[in-house]
């Protein structure tokens, strides 16, 4: 195998940002040198991005390159924090991970479907199978076409297929639960499906897949610590916590709150 | 006659000495009985203070390899959550202390009078957190603001009171004051004021600045002064400070604690270390031959 | 222009930033030579006092994980020795600090009037070591006890004075009262109050039962009473605690230090440390364009 | 190569004595458990044994087994803490290290010189390089043969040759010096010659000697801290520390000390 199970504890990182590339309308690839140091993950941990003079936000290690001396995060500007983040090209930024814990079930056919930022997590999947030379299945959804722009183009360096989704222009006019919903892509042909984006998305594909057992999805709640100790990320309704337990669930274990 | 884990804190039976410290997820319900569900003997709740705090913008917390600097900013929803909490602790059959924090003796009334009303088993004076201006130490900087804290409360208490205090060179007399007021137990200790800096963005890397070091770096300042106060003043003691082995336990108790509180060692070691304590404490009893934790209490002094 | 590692202490220009701490090896001229052929800036005796010391019986150190305990109890051969080394840093043209510890001020001044007999670039005076009775912390308790004995050295003294001071909840008035005096600089910290019990032998692991921690363990909560120094009173500081590597140098340096010691990393690191962290901080000055260490000073406070 | 170059760094254990048995009229072999731990150490390393209510005694791992879970020290009592030492068995010890540095020439042929407690370092030596199945020749001298005792015994175990030497009743009449002064070995047959007693055999051996460059020798000091920091042990005249640099140096490097 060519992918040790193995990550770095988390731990206080400087990275340099040496590349900011617009891929849509919406999303940014922004390419990290982690200075002097590595930063091994495994997928779906995350990272907080501590901007100087604004906050620290959780964003998903996208693609890890160098053995961890390199990684990439796919970001949406949404807020204060992240429309600064996409402007600091050739600026340091704080990286605190790896956070949370890596979910890798072990499969031949994987089938990812992202909405928006999900991208990001899913992204890292695709790296991580197909450096196991599994055969992957990558459904990438928005509203608009122009939100997809060069996503795709990233996402074929590991995924086998790529299908993208939006309300015109794409290669599947819809959502991605249509994709499944009309059979483009039959869940059941999967050993597991992972899935990431809003989470209206989420429970819309938690109320379609039939298999919960089989089906990973990626939850966002708001990240203070990071760590498993203010409490801030738990997942109501349960006792777990998006940044110790998660971020990645199996569908099955968090099911009920999706549906409340 | 078989091992036994119990110990007794202000009067008060717990069936082991591990409890978590506080603020490590004491502020909702689901948080309780996660907390609940780790094994710990006895639960504390995060800091509450009368109105609720937003806290400080993350970064809050930054890991280090021999432990964590955090400023959360004492965030908490505020004192009138306590009622939940004692009920979610109440419905799990596990004793639970109310930690509270005030900026004067008279907040530290109001606080300690709406905590009784929830009914605790006891009652937790936050007079130590070092980065939240007005708070912790701030309120509590001397051994006479310690003092008319820890009376005015005690003078209203009908619960047990404990005071959390830090490292400071005034310990003993820190200890003592609390203790002649009423207090039951001193806690000990808190986290101590600490800074990590950015060389590259060349700030502090927390968005307050400073916080407070927590962890094994603080372990063993943590067991002197669980030594010292125990030697000086015989008092009943919870020792807090880079628990994470059976091994740092058991060291608390020989210096003189009751019970022990773990905060960073659940991030360091996961959820299951309350266990992993509990198994290597058993087995290193056996070791010895000791039989109960109230023969180990406070061994380590010269008799 | 090239890059300089220079840095001015007490006004006198050291060729860098880096000296040991006190009591690393600075008692007998061989040591000194060892110190110097290692390339620190400028180097610290070993405290004297006024009369040699046989400090406590080993163990006097517990290596940890994140550091070490000492308390080798001011063990020196006594403030004569100072001529020779005096002399013999002299002879290798490095600068010396002379570091002296007494009980009072009274002895303070006596071992100060014999200190300048040997002409040392500096004096260091000890107010901060924690676990010899009478002495450090013992003799410095108070803001007031600070003065008394640095005001009182200052008032007969013809060469730079440093105060070195400990972590404490007062740090900036005793850092205040010491400059008040008249000294120069402030030398911050020494070891922190520490414990290790052996659980199963049941006694501290120390002759002396507790000793000074020092290492990384206390390098964020080093950092932290630089900055606060730094920050409220503008000081010429040395920092000290947990350097070993050029980060930590340089958190100290853009905190506010003007120069770092270095102790526990010596053994930690061994002694090629100077050199490696020389390497260090000259790579990261190239990376981020600065030229001079006096560049970087305090940088890290808000303007 | 069976044994990896690798020793732990200096921490404190704990150890339990399990076995103290009386070799000769003046040395103790004690075998200590390292309590839930390992003390992975190299020759010529030593530790500080802490024996409680007395001092902490520097002492040579003479022997090495279950990969550092277990240690064996051979003890010549002289003073308060050595003869307290020497009756605890079934007790409980604080032990710090490894202690000083590793000191691991390569060669065939090893002549191993000891005298009195010197046998302890002298003893790892050969238990390494017998690991190593080198050709070792070991002398071990005393005074009068009841200090000679049981120990050759051990020896045997690592050593292909064993040579005693003593006033009366071993393999030599005489000292140490004289195994090679007199020929019995001869110095330039062997690649590399250890030597460890006491001082004044040290000096002789050293006085005698050819190769200086092929000589190590186990020097003692006053050991205190045993971490190189107070400065107890130096060599005067050198600027090496026993503890730091130590307790093995070629003999070439020291050889003004021993001859002043
Ligand atoms: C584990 C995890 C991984 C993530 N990975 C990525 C990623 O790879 N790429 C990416 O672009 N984003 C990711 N996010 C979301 C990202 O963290 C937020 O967009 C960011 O924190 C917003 O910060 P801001 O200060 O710019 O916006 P704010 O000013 O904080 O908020 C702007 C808007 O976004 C909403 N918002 C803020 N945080 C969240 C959140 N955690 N969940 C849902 N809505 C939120 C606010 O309610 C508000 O409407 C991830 C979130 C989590 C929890
Ligand atoms: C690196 C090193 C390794 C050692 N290895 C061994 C070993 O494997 N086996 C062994 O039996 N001994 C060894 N020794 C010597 C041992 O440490 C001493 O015998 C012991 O410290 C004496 O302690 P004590 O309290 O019993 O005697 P003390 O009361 O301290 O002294 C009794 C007598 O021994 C002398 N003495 C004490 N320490 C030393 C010393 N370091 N060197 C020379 N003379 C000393 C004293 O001057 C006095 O005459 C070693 C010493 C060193 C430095
Ligand atoms: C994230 C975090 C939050 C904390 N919040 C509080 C608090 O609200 N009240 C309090 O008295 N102590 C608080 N503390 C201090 C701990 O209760 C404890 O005293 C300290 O962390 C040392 O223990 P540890 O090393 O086991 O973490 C907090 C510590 C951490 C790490
Ligand atoms: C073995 C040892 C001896 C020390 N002796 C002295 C001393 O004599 N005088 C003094 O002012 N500080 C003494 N200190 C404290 C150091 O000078 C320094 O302040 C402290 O160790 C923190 O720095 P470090 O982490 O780099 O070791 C000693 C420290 C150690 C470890
Ligand atoms: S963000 Fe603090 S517990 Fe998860
Ligand atoms: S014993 Fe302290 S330096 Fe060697």
């Amino acid at each position: 195998m060519s992918i040790a199970y193995r990550y770095s504890k988390p731990s206080y990182f400087t990275g340099k940002i040496y590349n900011i590339n617009r891929l849509s309308r919406t999303l940014y690839e922004i390419d990290i040198n982690i200075i002097q140091d590595k930063l091994i993950s495994l997928p779906p941990q995350f990272v907080l991005v501590c901007v100087p003079g604004y906050e620290a936000v959780p964003m998903s290690i996208a693609v890890q390159e160098e053995n961890g001396g390199v990684i990439k995060l796919i970001v949406k500007p949404v807020g204060e924090t992240t429309n600064k983040l996409v402007t600091l090209n050739n600026e340091y930024i704080g990286i605190i991970g790896p956070l949370g814990k890596p979910l890798l079930p072990s499969g031949d056919k994987i089938l990812l479907l992202a909405g928006g930022s999900g991208v990001a997590p899913m992204l890292r999947f695709a790296q991580y199978y197909a450096s196991l030379k599994k055969d992957i299945t990558f459904v990438f959804g928005a509203w608009e076409s122009d939100e997809i722009g060069d996503v795709p183009g990233i996402i074929r360096r590991y995924a086998s297929e790529v299908i993208t989704t939006c309300t015109n222009g794409c290669d599947i006019r819809g959502t991605v639960v249509d994709v499944l919903k009309y059979g483009y892509v039959r869940e059941d042909e999967y050993d597991y499906v992972f899935v990431a984006g809003p989470e209206i998305m989420i429970r819309n594909i938690a109320n379609y897949v039939k298999n919960q057992y089989k089906t990973i999805v990626i939850m966002e709640r708001l990240v203070r610590c990071g760590l498993g100790l203010c409490g801030s990320c738990i997942i109501s309704g349960t006792n777990k916590l998006l940044c110790y337990d998660g971020p990645g669930f199996v569908l099955s274990d968090i099911v009920e709150v999706l549906r409340q | 006659m078989d091992i036994t884990l119990e110990t007794i804190i202000s009067g008060k039976k717990l069936s082991n000495p591990l409890m978590n410290a506080s603020g490590i997820l004491g502020d909702a319900p689901d948080a309780i009985r996660l907390l609940n569900s780790m094994g710990f003997g006895c639960i504390v709740t995060k800091t509450l203070t009368l109105r609720p705090r937003e806290g400080y913008r993350p970064p809050i917390i930054v890991p280090l390899d021999y432990g964590l600097i955090n400023a959360v900013g004492l965030a908490n929803p505020g004192i009138r959550i306590g009622a939940e909490l004692v009920f979610a602790a109440r419905n799990n059959g596990i004793p639970i202390a109310l930690s509270i924090g005030g900026k004067t003796s008279k907040e530290f009334i109001e606080l300690a009078t709406i905590a009784m009303e929830y009914d605790p088993d006891f009652i937790e004076l936050n007079l130590s957190c070092p980065h939240t201006p007005g708070y912790g130490i701030d309120a509590a900087k001397t051994v006479k603001a310690i003092k008319d804290i820890v009376c005015s409360v005690a003078s209203i208490a009908s619960i047990p009171i404990w005071a959390k205090l830090s490292f400071s060179r005034n310990l003993v007399s820190e200890a003592e004051a609390a203790l002649s007021c009423g207090a039951s137990t001193i806690v000990l200790i808190n986290t101590i004021p600490a800074m990590v800096i950015d060389p590259y963005i060349k700030t502090p890397i927390l968005s307050h600045g400073w916080g407070g070091l927590s962890g094994p770096a603080i372990h063993p300042i943590a067991v002197y002064s669980v030594y010292r106060v125990y030697e000086e003043l015989n008092a009943e003691i919870i020792g807090v400070g880079g628990a994470e082995t059976w091994r740092d336990v058991i060291e608390f108790i020989l210096a003189g604690a009751s019970a022990v509180q773990i905060g960073t060692g659940l991030i360091r070691k996961g959820h299951n270390i309350v266990r992993e304590i509990i198994h290597g404490i058993k087995s290193y009893m056996r070791e010895i031959g000791a039989k109960s934790i109230h023969e180990l209490i406070g061994i380590a002094h010269k008799k």
